[in-house]
This record gives structure tokens, C-alpha cells and sequence, in this order.
């Protein structure tokens, strides 16, 4: 599945493919209030990654819930709405404009976002502040609850373990890590933001540690991503130990990324006699 | 997405490249509008270089890009030799639109902007019509496609430094006799240029800018290349430049 | 300067150039007894990257100090010795036994190894503790005391305030990141450790953020490292705040890394007219 | 560290490929040692590839290396064509020693093992003394080199699948009678097919093992590639295999 912010609300793809295919849909952070973001460079290359500031651009949760997930419900997927605040109320107000809306089938509660003041990472780098937001959004949602967590942390067990006691559903690992890239022409940080939130391949490594750790940890389901471009990676992360894998950066390398790897994973079952890829979760642990 | 074969590869001035790549039958663009291109196959560059449709034959379909060798990945991209593929995605975005009203256009140019002025320049007289061409450059080695802009019409060029032509802007060149000649303007080149151009030319002629910006993934889904327009109404929106772009109404943007 | 751990003892890489033109030398972490390390595969490659879990083999500070250093000392360039230990007592030991030797000009303490159960990295991810070890080693050492931080924490700026208060005259950072790799034949982890240190061009980012942000919030200089490939990368590092720069993964894929760099650096300043290099020092927030 | 051009570079057996480089005047080399090859020039493959010398022609200075293209950085490498450079470091390590006292030597290879053995072979051969060679593969396929060291003596293939040759594995040759004709062995190829052949020759004849492992540097800096070993006098010593090795004596190797 196409991780959120890197897939829009996926009308660029729809264009490129069928999106049916796909195992469920993450769309971009939406928040209360319409937010224009950062300014540019919101974007910089680094070895093997990328950085990014876009700083949360979205129509805010309204037109988001007019708009884009009725179009985006025309489609036979599951869809999983990407939430962002800075207030613990926010959160839950997000959520309870969410929860008037039938065209969504799980909340992914963004506690991580390190390009914005107030974009929620106060929540993910500390257990007892994520947990308070899960709870109280748990009370709104009508729908799962997944959280995802920053990579940016000491402990990433610890804080998946909060939100686990909290009630979320399942916790969805790693966002970016946070990075800078200085340009030598201006001596100064490439990212208009100064720091900007790094994906792609380079960061693979830290995300499959992760998940091997936080999924024997947790009962829940872990949903991983992180520098996912080929069917091998995610097979990776499956035997790391991701119930699912979520694709981001890749999609912008090559728009037909998810399909691409969906296919490769089917193939790889067939030629490996796996009747049903579940059999993976975990391997490398178990 | 495709992979295009490259049939020629060669510099076309210091540090300028001219990329020709045998496309696909399917192929058709609206000059402007800009491919998507990969470097190299690996994740050293991870990213896609938007670069700039300049010139196409249809009889060969033989398809031209001219970029300038900049930074560490145009450095990769120019190692590649002819036999060699491309990954490239496009053509992208939205071209310059062409006025059947129009008699006489005028093409303003700055350094990497002329490129996509080649084929415009192509396109417009086909119909007909006349086109002036005015593209300044830093020097005269990095002066490029002088000579291709002058089969379709007057061109004139200048250079910051004087080393070739007029010395000085390309604004300093937009005289009133020449704006006063024109029905539309189209220009592309580094912000600064087209903030200014559009201030010396502030209503007096309808045109087009074309914008550059980061790019992560030229498509419309990531929302890194954005940029503020206003229309005649007021309304402010902030606008895709790899989607809605790169061509904009000059008197719509927003420059800060 | 090469960053430990990369460098050996520096005898390898004598046979390639002449040690003395480098700024100083770290040599790899030295321990109170001797060690044999983790078992092998100790190294995995990653995207722009690489993970090792040597495991801090080393003989010995009893032997370092015997026959290592006095070596070392036939060049004419400041020896760093990088010190690590399970316990406060272990740390205090090896700086005491490393005072009876004029062969060195500096300690750099390892609080961040990743890649042993007691290779110190719980002192690195704790102000409190980190700053206790930092006390008590300032106490026993008779030449500088240069802390390297670990990136595996939420709040890189508080642990290098801890240790700045705690009396060290210098911090290096970054040390690797967790990381991990899986086989995908044996769908085990590739290192016989499990988790690794991720290395290389993909951290510097990360390495570029955080010196930035600690070289703004303490006094006392900033060693930078992590993916200094060329001497654009270490300008970058400059620009972001670090007063010197080390060379880790680079000197194994380009054993003349550090001596091109040097070259570079020099030519850099002089086409650009730059007198000092410490002018370009934190350019990217001044 | 070198660059050397690329003369020619094909396969020589399913996802078996001959790479042969041009070499400078200074080269010279103990077969059992190897390169230390970078895939590509940029950072997607950041480690050097260990590749054993297989071949030198000191007229022509051509040097062939045998390698199989197994993950990710060989498909790389096997991408690159006549004319390029390849990035090496070496040969590094501690090769085969050749003992005068010798008349009959036993080599023993397995799978991508068998490369460094040819080179050893002709070195052998040249100072009058005879070789005995058993190489296994895995199937048909794969089987590379065979004719290579017909050149040099008595040849014997054995495959895991029994798609040629002997059917079985390499340790079935070693015969007694084999073994009693030979003042050495010279082994190379994965760890358990050398912990078997240590174990059937016990300390009847003597001879050498060349290790493999994951390396980082391959110069002896980093630690990455240990091996224990104990010596006749019971001393326990952990050695580098890139710097000490990869060539050990057999009866020292420490199996776990
Ligand atoms: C719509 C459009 C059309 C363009 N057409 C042309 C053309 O025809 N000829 C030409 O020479 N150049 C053109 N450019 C500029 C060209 O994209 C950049 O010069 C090029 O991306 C720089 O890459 P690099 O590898 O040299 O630099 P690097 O520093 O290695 O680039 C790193 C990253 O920054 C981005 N980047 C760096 N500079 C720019 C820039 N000025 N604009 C956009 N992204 C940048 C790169 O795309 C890449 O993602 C165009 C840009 C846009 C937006
Ligand atoms: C001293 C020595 C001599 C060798 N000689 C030959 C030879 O002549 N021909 C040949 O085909 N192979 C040889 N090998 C094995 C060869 O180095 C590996 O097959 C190759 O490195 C695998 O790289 P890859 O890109 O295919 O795999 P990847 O999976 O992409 O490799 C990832 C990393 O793991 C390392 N690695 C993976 N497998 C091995 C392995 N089996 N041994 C050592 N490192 C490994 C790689 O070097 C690289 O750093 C030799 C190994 C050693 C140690
Ligand atoms: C341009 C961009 C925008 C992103 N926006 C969001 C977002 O709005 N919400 C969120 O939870 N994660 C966001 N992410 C993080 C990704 O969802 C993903 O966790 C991360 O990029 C790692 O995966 P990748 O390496 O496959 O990209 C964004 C990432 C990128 C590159
Ligand atoms: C193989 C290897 C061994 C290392 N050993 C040590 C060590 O003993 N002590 C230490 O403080 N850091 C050690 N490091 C970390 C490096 O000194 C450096 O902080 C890190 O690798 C980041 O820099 P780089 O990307 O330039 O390699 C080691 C790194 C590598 C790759
Ligand atoms: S580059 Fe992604 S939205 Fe324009
Ligand atoms: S590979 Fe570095 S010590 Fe052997």
C-alpha cells in the first residue's frame, strides 16, 4: 500500500493505474484547518534518499471529507486517512469530523511529523504524551485506530508499547528521520524549513530494526515502511516482522512502484510455494 | 514511463549537453511542458531531473533536450553514452498555449529557459505567424541555440557580461517600440529574470512565464513544488508548478 | 582526521600515504581487557550505506598503551584514543591507565556503541548517566576529554549540554545508527549480531542535522562525522557547525579517502580566497 | 588502487562471467590472492567486492578474473563493458605458497573456489612439478575453468546433481590412493566443503585453505573478517582473512 504524503489523495496515480489493486490507500495528513505548508525548497536529494518539508499542505478535514475520499471510494480499497494536529483536541476533533464520513475505513494518527512547529512531534518522542492522544481519539473514531510512530526516539519500544495499552489498532513504523543538507553555493540549509524529514532507501535499515524489534514487542499489528522500492524490500520488512508494507518515496521514483512490487510479491510466492504471504511475518524471529 | 534510447549525446556549449533520445511512436507534446528524466538506474540519484522538451522531428522521431551540467547528478546523466536507455517520465505539466489571434509573439529567454522556447518558436510560425526571440546568458561560451531560435525569426541576444551581444539583461532589450509590436510574450528562465520581465512589462502585453522549482515527484502528488497565483477574481491559490506549471499567466503569479 | 573505529591502529593504512599530513588520528575503541568481538558476518551493505557489528575487538588498553600508541607516535600528528567500558569503573580504569602514557593528546569516550550489550550505549542515550561517566573520566585523564554522542536518541541537544556541563572540552557525532538487514534466503538477519551500525553516506543527513543543532546550543566544539566521502561533504559539515572533521566508511572504500579530502579542502580555499578554514565554521546558522 | 579498462567481459557459464582487464607494468601477483573491486563508481554499492585472481598473461598484461553474479553488486558489475574502468584495490592478502620440496600437488576447488586455482596451477606447473585438480560444482551449468586447468594436469569434475562428472561431492575423490601421491593440497571454496575435506585428510598431507567472509575494508583496518586459528604450539589467534589470509594453513583453521 502507498504510504501517506507520498500518494496525495491518489488521483495523480489513477492516471497511471488501476487503484483497486492496491492493499489499502493512506492519504496525505489532513488537519483541521486548511494549511498552505511550508515554503519551497520543500525538497532536496541525498544519498540513496530524499529530504522533505512540505510542512502538512492539505485542505484541511472538511473538504477532505467532501471531497476527496467520496472520489476516492469509487475505488474497491480500503482507506486510511492520515491525521495530523498540535493539540491533543485537535486530534480529536479531526477525528470526530472523520467519523461523520463513511468513506473511510481506518485513521492513521500522525504523531510524528518533524516539518512543522506544531506538527505533532511533541506526541511521537514521548510514550505518556502519545498514549493521551491515542486514548482520547480512540473515544472519537468509529473506525481502527493506527499510530504511527517517529523514528526519532530513543526507545521506539517503549513507545509503542504506550500506545498499544493506550487501544491503538495497530502502529504503522517509521516516519522520516530527521536530516539537513546545506547547500555550498549559499552555505546555507537546502530546505527552506532547514530540516526536513529523510526517506527512501537510505533509511532501511533503521526502519527494519525497527519493526523487528516493536513487532515481537506488541501484539498488534506493525505496519512497516521505509525505503521500500522493490518486491525484495518488502519481503524484508515482512520477515522483519510488518503484517503489511507501506510504500512512499518509491512512488515518486516510479509512479507504477506499488504495482510493480505487488507483482513481484505474487511472483515470488508462486515460485516459492507460499500459499499465503502471512507465512513470512516475522520469519526472521521466529 | 519509458526507456528511451540515447542516439547522440554531445556538449553544445561549456557544460551544456544536448540529450537526443529515439521515442516512441506515441509520442506528442505541447512545447513547455518538461520530461521527467532519471540519471542513472541506481539510488544514488534518487530523484528525477525535470528537464525541458526543446526540439522534436517528427520524421525521425528524434527528440532533443539541452541541459546545462550543474550539479552531481546532471554530472552523472552527462556520462551516458549513445546505445545507452533513459528512464524518463512525461512529457509532464502544462505547455505554453498558442493564440490563434496572435500575429506576432515574443520569446524571452534566460540561460537553461530557452531550450523550450526552440520548439515554440517551431510551432508558432508553422501557423503562420511571426516570432521575435530575446534570450540572454551569463557568458558567451554558455550561449546555446542561437542558431536553431534563428531559423524562425529575428533573434537577439545578450550577455551579463558583454562578452557577446548586447552587454546587459534581456529586460534592457524589451524596448517599447518591440513590446508595442507584440500581441503576447512567453518567457522561461531563473525567477529573478521573470520577476523582472514581468515588471517592465506589466500589462501592457498578455503572456506566459514558465517556473522552476524542487520537484520530488512531477506528477502532482507530493506537493513539493508549489507556488502562489492570484487571478483577476483575487483568488490566491497556491498551484502546482509540475502539474498546474510549469507555464503560468504572468500576471497571475505571486512573486515574493 | 579518520573517525575511529575506521583507521585500525593506523598501521594499514601507513602502507598507502604518510600519516603525519593528517589532523589526528582516532584510533579504535580500546577496552580495559582484551575483547574478540561479535561473531561473524560482522558488516552488511545498505542503500549508500553499510552496518557493522565488529563488536569493539580490540587488545586491550594494556597493549595499546605497550606497543599501539608508542608507534603511532613516529608520526608527527595528535592521537585520539577512543575509550569504551561496560561500567563508570570500567571507563575511570582504562583513562588511569591510559595517564602513564605521553603517547596520546586526547580521549575520546565511546558512550554509543551500539553493537555490544555493554559497549556503553546506555551512558549515550542518558543525560544523567552519560554526564556521570564524563565527571568521574574528566577526574582520572591528563589530556582532553571528547565525548561521541549517539544518533539513536530523541534529544541530541540536551545529551551534548549534559556532557558539556559535565566538564568534556569537546563532542563528536555522530556514532552509527541502529540498523539491521535481513537475508532474504535465510530470512535471517544478515549480521550474526542481529543489529548493526549504519554507516556511510546514507547518515549524513542525519549527521548534518545534529551537528548543526548541538554546535548552536554548546560552547565547546563539535567534531562532525558520518558519510564524509569528499571534501564537499566535510564543507558541509563546516558550514553546519563542526570544528573538525572525521572519516569513517570512506576510508574503507577509498583506503586514500582522507588525504583527497585534505587535498580538496586546500583547494576549495584557495579558489575561493578563504585564508583560515575555521571561517567557514557554523556559516550555515551564523 | 587502480583504474584498469575493461578488455572484454562475457559469461562463461550460467551466471558465471570472465571479466579481463588491462593491468599497468608493475603488476605482479601470488595466485590465491584477490582484488578488492568496487561494482560502480557511486555510493548505491558502497563495499568492494573480493574477487580472486584467476589468470595473468604477462605478455599481453591481461588479467581474467571468474566471478559469479549472484546479488545485487555483481549484477552491477556484470552490466559494465569493454572500455570502462573498474575501481580495484589488491591484490591484497597472503596467497598459496609454493614449497620447492613438492613434486605433486592436489588442488581442490569448489563452485566460485576454482578461479584462483588456475593461476596456482600454472605457477605449479612451471617449475616442473605436477598438479592433480578436483572441482565441484552444483550442476552442469555452472561448471567453469575445466579446461582451463586441463592445460596444467589431471582433472577431475564432480557436480552435486550428478549432471556431470562424478556425482557427489568433492571429498568423494580424495581417494587414499590420490591422496598418498600428493606432497600437498591447495583448497579453496565455501566453509563446509573445506571443514570436510580438513576432516577426511586429516593431517596426512598437508596443505592450505582460502577462506571467505564479508569484508569491509580488505586491507585489515576494520575487523570485519575474523577467523580463529590455532597453531601447532596451541596458541588461539583470531586472524584478519583479508590481511593474514585468505590462505591459512588447513590444520590451523578453527571450524565452528
Ligand atoms: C520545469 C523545468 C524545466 C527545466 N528545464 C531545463 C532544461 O531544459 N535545461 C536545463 O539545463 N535545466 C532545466 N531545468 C533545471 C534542471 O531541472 C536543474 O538544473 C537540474 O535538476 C539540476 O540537477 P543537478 O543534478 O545538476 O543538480 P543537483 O544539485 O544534483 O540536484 C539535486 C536536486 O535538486 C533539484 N534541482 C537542483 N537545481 C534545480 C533547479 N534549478 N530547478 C529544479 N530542480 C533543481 C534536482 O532536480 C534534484 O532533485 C528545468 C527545471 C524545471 C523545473
Ligand atoms: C578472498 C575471496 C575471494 C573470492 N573470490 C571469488 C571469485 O574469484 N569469484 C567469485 O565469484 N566470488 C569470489 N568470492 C566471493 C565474492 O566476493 C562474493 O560472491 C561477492 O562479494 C558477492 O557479491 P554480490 O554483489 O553478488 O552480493 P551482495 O549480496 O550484493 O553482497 C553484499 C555484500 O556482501 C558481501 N558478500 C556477499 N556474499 C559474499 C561471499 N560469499 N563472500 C564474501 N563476501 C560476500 C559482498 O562483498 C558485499 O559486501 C571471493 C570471496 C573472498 C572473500
Ligand atoms: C514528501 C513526503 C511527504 C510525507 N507526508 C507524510 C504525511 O503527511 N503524513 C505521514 O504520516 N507521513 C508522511 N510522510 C512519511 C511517509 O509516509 C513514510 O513514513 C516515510 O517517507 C518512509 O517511507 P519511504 O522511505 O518509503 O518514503 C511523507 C514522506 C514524504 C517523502
Ligand atoms: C567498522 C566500523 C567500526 C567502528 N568502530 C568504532 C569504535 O570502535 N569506536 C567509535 O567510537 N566509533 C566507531 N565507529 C563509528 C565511526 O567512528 C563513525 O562515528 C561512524 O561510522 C560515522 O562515520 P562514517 O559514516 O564516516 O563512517 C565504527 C564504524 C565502523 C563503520
Ligand atoms: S513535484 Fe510533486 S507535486 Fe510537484
Ligand atoms: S575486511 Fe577489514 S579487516 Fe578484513
Amino acid at each position: 500500500m502507498p504510504a501517506s504524503g507520498c500518494f496525495g489523495f491518489g488521483k495523480e496515480y489513477a492516471e497511471f493505474y488501476d487503484l483497486s489493486i492496491l492493499g489499502a490507500i493512506m492519504v496525505k495528513a489532513t488537519t483541521l484547518e486548511t494549511r498552505t505548508g511550508n515554503p519551497t525548497p520543500r525538497v532536496a536529494e541525498t544519498p540513496a534518499g530524499m529530504l522533505n518539508a512540505i510542512g502538512l499542505q492539505n485542505p484541511g478535514v472538511d473538504l477532505v471529507v467532501r471531497e476527496e475520499l467520496p472520489w476516492l471510494r469509487q475505488y474497491d480499497v480500503p482507506i486510511i486517512v492520515n491525521v495530523a494536529g498540535s493539540t491533543v483536541e485537535e486530534y480529536v476533533q479531526v477525528t470526530e469530523k472523520l467519523s461523520h464520513s463513511e468513506d473511510l475505513d481506518a485513521i492513521e494518527v500522525n504523531i510524528s511529523c518533524p516539518n512543522v512547529k506544531c506538527g505533532g512531534i511533541q506526541f511521537g518522542t514521548n510514550p505518556e504524551s502519545a498514549a493521551e492522544v491515542v486514548r482520547e481519539m480512540k473515544k472519537a473514531a468509529h473506525v481502527p485506530v493506527i499510530v504511527k510512530l517517529s523514528p526519532n526516539v530513543t526507545d521506539i519500544v517503549s513507545m509503542a508499547k504506550a500506545v498499544e495499552e493506550a487501544g491503538a489498532d495497530a502502529v504503522s513504523l517509521i516516519n522520516t528521520l530527521v536530516g539537513m543538507r546545506i547547500d555550498l553555493k549559499t552555505m546555507k540549509p537546502i530546505l527552506a524549513n532547514g530540516v526536513g524529514g529523510l526517506s527512501g532507501p537510505a533509511v532501511k535499515p533503521v526502519a527494519i530494526r525497527m519493526v523487528y524489534q516493536v513487532s515481537q514487542a506488541v501484539q498488534i499489528p506493525v505496519i512497516g515502511m521505509g525505503g521500500v522500492m522493490t518486491a525484495e524490500d518488502a519481503l524484508e520488512f515482512l520477515a522483519a516482522g510488518a503484517s503489511a508494507v507501506a510504500v512512499g518515496t518509491a512512488n515518486f521514483v516510479n509512479p507504477y512502484a506499488c504495482p510493480e512490487i505487488i507483482a513481484g510479491l505474487k511472483t515470488y510466492c508462486e515460485t516459492q510455494g507460499i500459499g499465503n504471504i502471512q507465512e513470512l511475518v516475522g520469519k526472521a524471529w521466529k | 514511463m519509458k526507456r528511451w534510447t540515447i542516439l547522440a549525446h554531445q556538449p553544445v556549449a561549456r557544460q551544456m549537453m544536448q540529450l537526443d533520445l529515439q521515442v516512441d511512436d506515441a509520442f506528442a507534446y505541447v512545447p513547455g511542458q518538461f520530461l521527467h528524466v532519471r540519471v542513472t538506474d541506481g539510488h544514488d540519484f534518487l530523484l528525477r531531473r525535470p528537464i525541458s522538451l526543446c526540439n522534436f522531428d517528427p520524421d525521425t522521431r528524434v527528440l532533443s533536450l539541452v541541459y546545462r551540467v550543474g550539479g552531481d547528478g546532471t554530472r552523472a546523466l552527462a556520462k551516458r553514452t549513445p546505445g545507452m536507455e533513459v528512464d524518463v517520465l512525461g512529457p509532464l505539466g502544462q505547455g505554453f498555449p498558442i493564440h490563434e489571434e496572435d500575429g506576432h509573439a515574443l520569446l524571452i529567454g534566460g540561460g537553461i529557459g530557452v531550450p523550450p522556447l526552440v520548439e515554440l518558436a517551431k510551432q508558432i510560425t508553422a501557423q503562420g505567424k511571426t516570432v521575435t526571440a530575446v534570450i540572454g546568458f551569463l557568458t558567451k561560451d554558455v550561449v546555446i541555440l542561437e542558431k536553431e531560435l534563428q531559423m524562425y525569426g529575428d533573434v537577439f541576444v545578450c550577455t551579463d557580461d558583454g562578452s557577446y551581444g548586447h552587454h546587459g539583461r534581456v529586460t534592457d532589450l524589451l524596448t517599447a517600440d518591440l513590446l508595442a509590436s507584440v500581441d503576447r510574450y512567453y518567457s522561461c528562465g531563473p525567477l529573478p529574470m521573470l520577476q523582472a520581465i514581468v515588471g517592465k512589462i506589466e500589462a501592457k502585453v498578455p503572456g506566459y512565464v514558465s517556473l522552476e522549482e524542487r520537484m520530488g515527484c512531477g506528477i502532482g502528488a507530493c506537493m513539493a513544488c508549489v507556488q502562489w497565483t492570484v487571478d483577476e477574481q483575487g483568488n490566491k491559490r497556491l498551484q502546482k508548478i509540475c502539474k498546474q506549471g510549469p507555464v503560468f499567466d504572468g500576471r497571475e503569479v505571486v512573486f515574493e
